[in-house]
Formats: structure tokens, C-alpha cells, sequence
């Protein structure tokens, strides 16, 4: 059953540093101010894991969280680069990166076979690519009926699953339209969830295209307005792309990045 | 009346070309930038009823707008439904449900295999580091076929990739059926240029078309290996005065 | 894209008979008219493919339209026993039937490997269990990570899946709400899609807990007011449970079932 | 005031005993039948946040009628969330999301092996051709429990299931380990007469309580194997004119 708690109070108590922690969020619903407040607690030596890393992770990785980062890809969708990725990867700073890569399918997938409680699941892909050969979290099998080859993914259970979503009722069942992303795989796979939504509300009324997860598989929720800003949230309010846009310009020297990171995070 | 030909710029041919090769009701793989607008041009032209499957989850897409990012709100609200990531990549890519996709690279090498993921020779120690595979690998897998486009640039056009993030024609010509892949793989390269389509015989790519006005040996000079020309070779149609209107209205509303 | 079809053109054109079907539906939205349909034009030598067979399949096996019978839970749910499907294994009649025998878990397991494009998928299941000794369409595997025993379940991909829905547009996009099962697995997992609906309406209006099918994935829409009693369709009638607890006195005997067959099937 | 004992019926001691073993705010994985009456009874009385699973997707169901099948209406229309049988089964049960699951079988053994699939020998040529497996070889392995209930019949309770369906607790004490199982199996198996619970030692079948006014001689009459009896044995507290009302009540609304 979930528990309400401030988001502080979330975090410092559902991620620890040297935990797996994946913040989800496709495009939509990116749970930043979650991220923010591992950045102002110092988390340290996160594994940390999303499709696309986004800029939320460029701001984990520059300011000193992660050690180790699994994605499956790593831009600034329709803008560019992500600088503070590419400065840790390429000269290892803030501190060396360790990066374990994926296809968008394949990390889809182990987070599909920890959601099921499987070691493992299988799927068509890696076969032929230079991905195959880089990556400890895949295996070849020949299908056991048509002898076809596939590939074996490893499961993925974070740590910590956070994600955000439009609202909660007092029970902690979280409700979510629009897209979705991993959401319910996310969930279902992480050892602990932690969700921020945008209000907390006495009944959840329900509307086309949503789905609600049960309180049962979360363990806590915060409710925290605006907390996927600057991407989106459906109903609630626009991605602001001006910011994406302008995040280059912000991220692309250290001392800008610090110097925002301080003003903008540390301070808040 | 004939229709005078109007100028373009190198993108706009590229995205009008690529756009003639989409036919109503297709199901197509969408990725973002070029391909999005190549997409959309033709659904604003002659392809009303394509069926634009966004790898965040939305299936029937009709947005007004070109998106910006992937998973704009947009796109969620203007489609047919919304499905999950997995069931994206699982039971509409794999499962073989899509015609088309549409794919771009930093390089392409000669037999179609594309390289999103690092340049240099050293994936742990990379030149450049690039953003990755994405959707990638699995629309060149499983889309009955797919369309590469791309700037035509030596940088680009590679004899070998320095890394293959996405498999394309060979270097076997069984490459892909030994994979147990079920989609033919990149059957056209757009560029700025031109088209290239693979060899029959052994699947090289082969440069089959010119732009207007776009000189062979130019093309040669911005591909890195000896590029094999078709004979004859052809010319493509230039884009009409209705192609580069909608294409135009199309980016200022974005 | 889906056509709109009567069903008797539909079942014509898109049921052959040796093709292996798959008429699903969990308790709710069971495509009864489409079975009856089926016996109508007298198909033969059907393997008919269901998690619970229900009283649809009972008659579809009375009829003399199967031969081989994938399934889970073969009973009259909360009534008892199915009589065509045991005289059918106990005694033969009216055809022998070959059973081939599943876990819900394994079945369910079939259609998603069907529905992802894959020969076969793994779960925790079978194991240790007699179900395993007799399934040709289950093999067991190590993790190749982990080293721990799994169950592979082979792909299940029908000719032709047959399911029934609230509502779908001109266009052939199909609304369901409610309990759906393996709606999404069957229409992605069939070869041919037939989808019998409530009703045909302009626009679909979306509601809660909805979700749509694009007529991308389906073959044939028939408009089939009531297609789905004796089982019931949420919004529009009532599971007929009295139906369901008069069927053993209709079905028990093989002349009393003749004669309910001939006058309400054949005649109808 | 003295609560006078109230006269009841053995499936109704039965019910009321099995209920007791809910605890409030545990997830439930619910079949149709007996364990659906026994999950709605504990909801109806001491565990009003009890969190109830039914196979065909409801999740957290708070039905007011009993269903007569696993996938009614009521169901649905009462769910916190209603998902596909694939998630039921693969993100909420094989991910050992559940607490507790209830099973009934025709035949259990004396290693708490259930058997719903065939009486007789031969798979091929099957005595009774029984409905099969559905959700109960999943809900055995992962629920982290499981209680059986079932009324102990001398047919029923024999040495060796002809078909192991669901797997037990044996016949090696590493039985389930060596699976890979995550859930401790059938802890508790209630009956008509009293309860069986495993032998610490090897997990043997043990009768450590009866129902008031059972006599141990008629538990083992009505079991095929040399039934082991916990020493002292317990009797179960008679149901409370309460748990008697609320199950009543319950069933007379069906």
C-alpha cells in the first residue's frame, strides 16, 4: 500500500547511493523534480536507467550521481546533444561513466521480463548488430521448437522505480493518460516505487485513455505540482520546448552547468 | 499549363523524394526530424489515410504540427490509440505489422548497415560519441521495408560502418535471412543527391536516380568507397509547385 | 484494413475448414454468433483454440466442427461440466477430439509470444507439473544469466481470430471496455481478424477504461447486434446466467442437444 | 454476554475458518466458489481492505453479489483497475505480487499435490475427465501462500495424486527450491472436518485442528493415507453468530 509522503522525505528514504534507479517517463510525464532532489540530497553511485536519458539525466550525470548508465538513446530529442552525458563519457567528468546500451526494444524488454518475475525474456533483435557484442545483459538462443536464433535479455528490477503521473487518490491508486512509455512495466519490476503526481484528489474520476495502478504496487506517493516540468503532462500543462532548446546553451560549458545546477537545483 | 519549376533547397527534394515512396494506407515506422516530416508531407498530399505509428506509443497519429520530440502531447491526442512501449516495439514492430520505416544515420556503409552509436575504431574510447541505437535496430529488422535518408556526405558514406547499430543488406547476400529477419531491409537511400537502391545480384547499394541539375561525380566525391551507377540512370522528378507549398505550410506551423 | 462484412460472408471467407481458430472472450464478449455461424455453414476439422471453452466450444464440438481442442479450463463456470466436450473425450462423439492442455498462465503465454512476432516465449510455469510431461508445445530451459529452470511455450498463432467487441467506426477501429482477456493478443497473434460488434457507429466515443484497436490490425468488422449472448457485453446486457444454468439439461443428452442445435443453430 | 453456539453447516465452518486466515490489507488471488465466498466474507467482516485478484483481470474487485463466474460484470464495474489475463497472470502473479492464493482440487495427496485435470491412470483414457488446470499451477507457484479448501472426502485425500496439476510442498522437502518456486505452497488446507498443515520435518500433511464436535477417527476414515495428528491437537473456534450472519447475508444476495 502506498504511503503519502513529501517528496524529500521520498527520497531520502527510497534511494540509497549504489542503488539501481530508474526515472521513467516517455516524452512525457519525466519525473524532474524527483531528479532534482536526488541532486540536492548527493546521491551518490547510481546505477541509473531510461530509454532516453533526456535531460534529466544529463543534469544526474553532471552534477555527480550516477556511475553507471543504462539507456538506449542518449539526445536531446529534435535539439541535439546531450553535453554533460558526452563530456562524462568522453573525458570522464564530472566522474567516469559507465554506460551499458541498449535498443529501445531491448531495454523495453528487460524491463518487460522483471515486471514478470522472469530471469529473462526473449526477443528478436541484437542478432547482426555491433550491440550484441558490447552488451553483458544479452545472450543468443536457438528456439527450442524452430531452432531459430533469438536473443535472451536479461531482467531488469531497479532499486527504485520514480515516476510521475497525474494524480493520486488518498489510498495512493495513481492514475495516467496519454503516453505511457513504461509505465506499468516500471512499476511491476522495481523493488520499491516511488510516484510524484500532480494532485492528490478524493476520488479518481476516470476518462478515456486512462489506466490506474493500484496503491497495492506502490510504495509511496508525493504529491508534487509541476514536477515533470520541463517536459509534459497531459491536461495539466505543455512540454516547454523553448527550454529543451535552450538547455545547450546552459549544459554545453562546466562552469554554466555548475553555475546553474547551484542556482536553479541547490537553491531551489 | 505547364508547371514552372520552382527552386529548392537540398532537404526539401530529399523529404519531397522520399515522400513519393509512401502510398495511402501504408503503416509506417516514424522516427523523428526528417523522417516525421517526410511522413506528414504525404499525409498532407497524396497518402490522406497513412497510418503513422510513433515508437512512444501513438498508433494513427494526425498531428497538425511536426512534433518536435517523440512523444509530444500532440500526436497522443490526435491518434487512433495509445499503446504502451512495449506493445509498440512487441506487438506492432516484431510481430510484423508495419510496411515502412524510415530511418537516418551519421553513417551508412556500402551494403546498408547504418551507425548511430559511437565513430572511431574503439567503441569504450569513441571519436565521437553519438545518441544511440533508439528504435533502430528493430525498425530495420521488422518493417517490410525500410527507407534511409540522409544528407549525402563523405563522412557519412562509409565503405564500412565503425560500428553496426542497424543491419542492413550484407555483407552476405543470406545476411538477413540467416538473422531470421523478416523485413527486406533499407531498399531505398535518399539523399540530397539522389537514390540508391541495393544490387540485385549482391546488394550493394547502387546510386539508380539523380536530383535535377546534381552532377554523378559529385556524387561519387561524397561517398567514400567506388560507387556503382545504374545505366541508364535517372532523373527525379522535380518537386511541384503543390509538393514544396505543403512541405513549406507543413515546417511553418511547427 | 478492416472490411465491413455480414457474417455470414465473413465466416465464409476468412473460417476454412483444418484452419485453427481462435474464438476468445473472457466470460464477457464470448463471440457466440460467430460460433453458431461456424455450425451454421458446417466447418469440419477445426482446432479451436480457448482459455475456456465455455458453452461455445461445447457446441462448436457437438456440432462435429473440431478436431483438436487447445484449452485450460474446460467447465461451465460456476455450473459444472461441459457434457459435448467430455462425450467428446470420454466417448468419441460425435469425432474424437484431441485435447492439447494448458495453464491459463501457458496459454495466455502462447498468444503474447504469438502477438510479439516470436517462436515461443518463457515463463515460470509447468514445472514440476504433470501439464509439462504430456505438452508438446512446452520445453524447459536454464537462464542462460542466472542458470534457473524455465518453462518455453511455443507461439501460438491462429488463422483466423474471432472476437467480439461494444463498438466500431466506418473506418473498422473496434472500442472495447470491459474485461477483455487476450483481445489485444488474439488480434495481433491471427493471421485474418474477425471482429463481430454491438454496433456500427460514425464516431467512437472514447470512454473510460476503453481501449481501441485500429483497423489496421483487423481483417473483417460485422455489425452483430446481441453476438455475444448468452455471455454478456458491459454497457449494453447482462451475462444470461439463467442460460448458463439451463445448459447441462439441453446439452446432457446427445438428442436433447440435437434438438436444441436443429431448431436454435440450424434453424435460426 | 455468552455468544450462544450457533448451529451451522460444514461448508459453513469451513468458510468461516478459511476467512479467519485473511489478514487485512493482504492481496488475494480469488477463484470462483468457495474461495471467492471465503475472500468476500473476510472483506464483508474483519478485513475490509482486503485486496481481491480475479484471473480475468479485475484487480481490487469489491463485489456485493457473489459472481457465479470469474469474469462478471460486478467485477469490473467495482475494480480500483481492470487489466488484460497477461498481465494478471505475468506482472501481477509471476512477479510475486500476491500474498495469498485459495485453490480447491478434486484430489489433493499428502504432499498438498493438487490434481483438476484427469481421475484414473491414463491421461489418454481419463476415469473423469475433469475442467483442468486454469489459473491453479501459477497461483500454487507464486503466490507467496496458499491455502487449499476443500471437503475431505476419503476419495479426495489420497496418498498420491493420478495427476500432479499443481505442485504441492513434496515429495522431497526441496521440491518447490529446486523449481525455482518463490511461494511456500499450501500452508493451510481447510476442509469441512478441520486443518492440515505440513510437517516442519518433510512437509507431510497434519491434522493439527478439528472443528468442534469432529472426531479424529472420521478425518482419518475420510483419508486414504495413515493421517499424522498433531499433538495436542487444536479445535477451531465454532463460527460467531456474526461470521454466521455476514455469510448469510453474503450468499443470500447472490
Amino acid at each position: 500500500m502506498a504511503e503519502h509522503l513529501d517528496l524529500t522525505t521520498a527520497i531520502s528514504r527510497h534511494v540509497r547511493d549504489g542503488d539501481t534507479v530508474a526515472l521513467e517517463g516517455f516524452t512525457h510525464l519525466i519525473p524532474f523534480a524527483a531528479g532534482h532532489e536526488i541532486i540536492r540530497q548527493e546521491k551518490r553511485n547510481l546505477t541509473v536507467s531510461r530509454m532516453t536519458p533526456d535531460l534529466i539525466y544529463d543534469q544526474l550525470i553532471g552534477a555527480g550521481c550516477v556511475r553507471k548508465l543504462l539507456f538506449s538513446w542518449g539526445g536531446n530529442p529534435g535539439v541535439g546533444s546531450l553535453y554533460r552525458f558526452r563530456d562524462a563519457v568522453e573525458n570522464g567528468w564530472p566522474t567516469p561513466l559507465e554506460l551499458e546500451e541498449h535498443s529501445h526494444a531491448g531495454l523495453t524488454n528487460r524491463y518487460v521480463a522483471g515486471a514478470s518475475g522472469m530471469p529473462f525474456t526473449v526477443m528478436k533483435g541484437y542478432l547482426g548488430s555491433s550491440l550484441g557484442e558490447i552488451a553483458p545483459h544479452v545472450r543468443f538462443l536457438d528456439c527450442p521448437f524452430t531452432g531459430e536464433p533469438v536473443a535472451a535479455v536479461r531482467a531488469l528490477n531497479p532499486d527504485t522505480g520514480i515516476l510521475h503521473a497525474q494524480r493520486a487518490d488518498r489510498a495512493g491508486n495513481v492514475q495516467v493518460w496519454g503516453i505511457s512509455g513504461c509505465f506499468r512495466e516500471v512499476v511491476m519490476a522495481s523493488r520499491r516505487v516511488v510516484v510524484t503526481v500532480e494532485e492528490v484528489v478524493e476520488v479518481l474520476e476516470r476518462r478515456p485513455g486512462d489506466f490506474v495502478i493500484p496503491s497495492m504496487a506502490i510504495t509511496a506517493v508525493c504529491e508534487v505540482t509541476g514536477g515533470a516540468w520541463p517536459s509534459y503532462v497531459q491536461d495539466y500543462y505543455d512540454r516547454d520546448n523553448d527550454w529543451y532548446r535552450k538547455w545547450p546553451a546552459l549544459s554545453r560549458d562546466r562552469d554554466a552547468f555548475l553555475a546553474w545546477l547551484d542556482e536553479y537545483v541547490m537553491g531551489a | 499549363m505547364a508547371d514552372r519549376t520552382p527552386a529548392w533547397a537540398a532537404d526539401e527534394i530529399m523529404t519531397v523524394v522520399a515522400s513519393r515512396l509512401l502510398r495511402d494506407g501504408m503503416s509506417c515506422f516514424v522516427g523523428i526530424g526528417i523522417p516525421s516530416t517526410v511522413a506528414n508531407l504525404a499525409r498532407n498530399t497524396h497518402a490522406p489515410n497513412l497510418f503513422l505509428i510513433y515508437e512512444a506509443g501513438p498508433l494513427g497519429a494526425k498531428p497538425y504540427r511536426l512534433p518536435l520530440s517523440i512523444g509530444d502531447g500532440e500526436l497522443a491526442e490526435t491518434a487512433d490509440a495509445v499503446v504502451s512501449v512495449p506493445e509498440v516495439f512487441n506487438y506492432w514492430l516484431q510481430c510484423g505489422h508495419i510496411d515502412v520505416g524510415y530511418l537516418s544515420a551519421a553513417q551508412i556503409d556500402r551494403f546498408g548497415n547504418l551507425n548511430t552509436t559511437v565513430i572511431g575504431p574503439d567503441y569504450h574510447d569513441p571519436k565521437v560519441r553519438l545518441p544511440g541505437a533508439g528504435g533502430a535496430p528493430e525498425i530495420a529488422a521488422h518493417c517490410h521495408e525500410v527507407t534511409v535518408i540522409m544528407r549525402h556526405t563523405r563522412r557519412a558514406f562509409v565503405p564500412r560502418v565503425d560500428f553496426v547499430t542497424s543491419v542492413g543488406l550484407g555483407p552476405a547476400p543470406d545476411t538477413r535471412s540467416r538473422l531470421g529477419f523478416r523485413g527486406a531491409g533499407p531498399v531505398n537511400v535518399i539523399t540530397d543527391l539522389g537514390i540508391l537502391r541495393p544490387d540485385p545480384q549482391d546488394n550493394e547499394l547502387t546510386l539508380v536516380a539523380v536530383h535535377p541539375g546534381v552532377d554523378t561525380q559529385d556524387v561519387q566525391d561524397k561517398t567514400q568507397w567506388p560507387l556503382r551507377v545504374a545505366s541508364p540512370l535517372d532523373v527525379t522528378d522535380a518537386p511541384t509547385s503543390e509538393e514544396l507549398a505543403a512541405l513549406r505550410d507543413l515546417k511553418s506551423r511547427t
